[in-house]
């Protein structure tokens, strides 16, 4: 049985180790806040802030405290706020520990397509590209196939690139993969997920 | 030097002119500098070219600058919340210039700190490093080679900025998230405008808590900020 | 993740080694890391490259680690108060790498910040500029062509930095001018270790108006610091 | 008469104007802000400050509180403070409208040379070549000869140079000298200073 959006925002949560600093993106990504227990993680929203809190109660929004999502949020009493200057030099420095990010596309070599879809979808790739430039482990969330079925981790991707070689664990509603040598590593399946399965499923080389 | 004006048209007098280069702070609609783009709209200035992380939501923000066709071209790194900027920038209309959220920041921070250009790893292999020279420095963990690509300061005209609080040497006083690309937006202009919800007294804001010095700030304004929040997301009592 | 430890020589333990580049923060004697620079004495760790933009004085600061030899190479932009430095140098004992003041402390920034080299006018035509690549921007008032040199980004082993107040998840708070090459330096270094006057609990610093997030900073220490002033300069009460 | 220490900072001071900010180095130029009168500027100190005051009271010297000559001072009603970075990027990003420098050689092309006499005298350039690189208005003042009574306005330096071209006028203790095409001007002399006087002190084309 495959897993649901928020499994697997809670298998990405088990990528997480104390004392770590995670950037998470939209989506599935924030959903992954909801399962780090009792794990001491600081939460970085690139657009200011260290130590992101939980969206406010009723009332409570506050027009000045957002998210990279723009989602009203809250502060903890660790919080810090920057300006985006800072919040980029941070990433890209290299001190945020994990990012975990959504993907249109994923290549077997760890090539990330995750903002553009040409002539059709035009969002921008807003923080994405210095979140993979930076930081130390990229972890995608993502649904295996499209909603044709398609394949969406390929031998290489068809979309413009979000960073070359930057992806190394993929989490997917199939199973848990590491971008290796040679191509993608099964580290383990959802339950009742067969092997065959994941394979028929994937374009990329699965070693 | 007076620096603070009565109104936000009278603040943008006698600097604007068409073609020119802005950089505007805000993400998304948070901190964005709304009364300063309302006397944009007004002046009738176009042909401009807005730096800015997001151009705002239709009908709001850096949106109503799209609306009027006074803008010829962005440069942005998400506009994924505006269906008009969508609409003319597919039909041809607008110019779209993408930076990656932390290249556009560092890009307005370097034109205002006297840096001509810097080399970051951010879009190398990507359309976003195509045509820009490519370097390698020996920065990984054991001196390996990496690639970087050269990225130029922005060196704006204009920098239209909000901020919560300034005195009247222009030393301002940011809130929450809603510093974000201010400060830096606001040192790459050659000349800073800035609207704040307060002027307070010289004396009263902390020397050691002013997020960016009066130096930077040559007109300042108060007035009544709207601050709509683009996506109100909550959670119920019964949660806790 | 503790981040507090009790002494600075438990907080420099097992990250030392010799031959290791140390970015230090402090101006002059003020907002110098005297706690850390006794330990790094005490530790006798050996071969070092310091950045710092001066070398303390004889006898204080980073001039007891002159004095002990266990430095082979500094990074500064000023040494005029320092006889033994003077003498070391002078003697061939010692190598000297002058940068001047805002290379310095952009570089440490910019090693902090993912930014492996940046262009600046600064030391253009001088000796400082010479074997550094040269590039020419348009940046003149219209337009005009002006050079620049190429600045590389400062990684540091390790960086070693005062602040007046601390958190234990190490968010940063500066007093007046100690605050100086502070940031950069932690910034820079791949391990911060931060000595502070007072270490608060959580919540007590205001989210907005602190100097250095916890993200740069990996230990920290509370101690009593001698804050020798170099130069005692007054007016007398008369005079006013 | 030649001028004085005091009164090469007094007409010094002349070229600064209201709602000016303005750099003071070490030395003579320290005394300039003696003489500012009722004029609106803000001095920058660039270890960290904007807004510098007076030297403290006897007593009340702070060691967290110094200017760039590691001088104890004082703050204003005005002042900020920020870090190393920060204020290096205001002097390079041409905020500052003037800097007040002492210098050992200025050549006739406005090349200047303040920071160090190979074999002889190491200090270091401190903030200087940032200053002079990023100043909008860089005004030196100095001795018009050497103890040996040598020239220092020099056709070419002959110590390391601060920067090249970048002096807009000199006030020495016998004039005010402006660099233009082809040489410097003389601006004006001091009581008494002939022009025959400042002509044979002068290496430098006099135009």
């Amino acid at each position: 049985m495959p897993w649901d959006r928020n499994q697997m925002a809670a298998r990405a949560a088990e990528e997480l180790e104390d004392g770590m600093y995670v950037n998470l993106g939209i989506g599935i990504p924030t959903l992954v806040a909801n399962y780090v227990g009792d794990k001491d993680i600081t939460l970085q929203s690139e657009n200011g802030m260290l130590g992101m809190g939980p969206f406010p109660y009723e009332g409570e929004e506050d027009p000045d405290l957002i998210n990279a999502g723009k989602q009203t949020i809250t502060e903890l009493n660790r919080t810090s706020y920057f300006d985006s200057a800072t919040s980029f030099g941070m990433i890209r420095g290299g001190k945020i520990a994990a990012a975990i990010l959504g993907a249109m596309e994923v290549a077997e070599n760890g090539d990330l397509a995750n903002w553009m879809i040409p002539g059709k979808l035009i969002k921008g790739m807003g923080g994405a590209m210095d979140l993979v430039a930076g930081v130390e482990k990229v972890v995608v969330v993502m649904d295996h196939t499209n909603k044709a079925g398609d394949a969406k981790l390929l031998k290489a991707c068809t979309l413009p690139l979000t960073g070359t070689g930057v992806v190394d664990r993929i989490i997917t509603d199939l199973g848990v993969f590491d971008v290796v040598e040679g191509g993608l590593k099964i580290v383990e399946t959802a339950p009742e997920v067969t092997e065959d399965e994941v394979r028929a499923k994937t374009e990329a080389t699965i070693v | 030097m007076k620096k603070v004006f009565a109104t936000a048209d009278e603040a943008l007098d006698g600097i604007l002119h068409d073609g020119m280069l802005i950089a505007a702070g805000g993400f998304g609609l948070c901190g964005i500098p709304e009364l300063l783009i309302d006397a944009l709209v007004k002046s009738g200035v176009k042909d401009l070219t807005v730096a800015s992380n997001n151009a705002g939501v239709d009908g709001f923000g850096l949106g109503k600058l799209l609306e009027t066709k006074q803008i010829k071209k962005m440069m942005s790194s998400y506009v994924g919340e505006n269906a008009e900027f969508m609409r003319q920038y597919l039909a041809g209309e607008l110019e779209l210039e993408f930076n990656p959220q932390g290249t556009l920041a560092e890009r307005m921070r370097a034109g205002g700190s006297g840096i001509a250009g810097f080399y970051t790893k951010t879009g190398y292999g990507t359309q976003i490093g195509e045509g820009k020279e490519v370097k390698v420095f020996p920065t990984g963990p054991q001196g390996q080679p990496e690639h970087y690509i050269l990225e130029e300061g922005i060196f704006a005209d204009l920098a239209i900025v909000k901020a919560w609080k300034a005195d009247d040497t222009g030393n301002l006083v940011f809130r929450k998230t809603a510093r974000n690309f201010n400060p830096p937006a606001a040192m790459c202009g050659k000349i800073c405008v800035v609207e704040v919800e307060e002027i307070v007294p010289r004396g009263t804001l902390d020397p050691d808590h002013i997020h960016l010095p009066g130096i930077f700030v040559h007109r300042i304004i108060q007035g009544e900020h709207e601050k709509r929040i683009e996506k109100v997301t909550t959670r119920s009592r019964e949660d806790a």
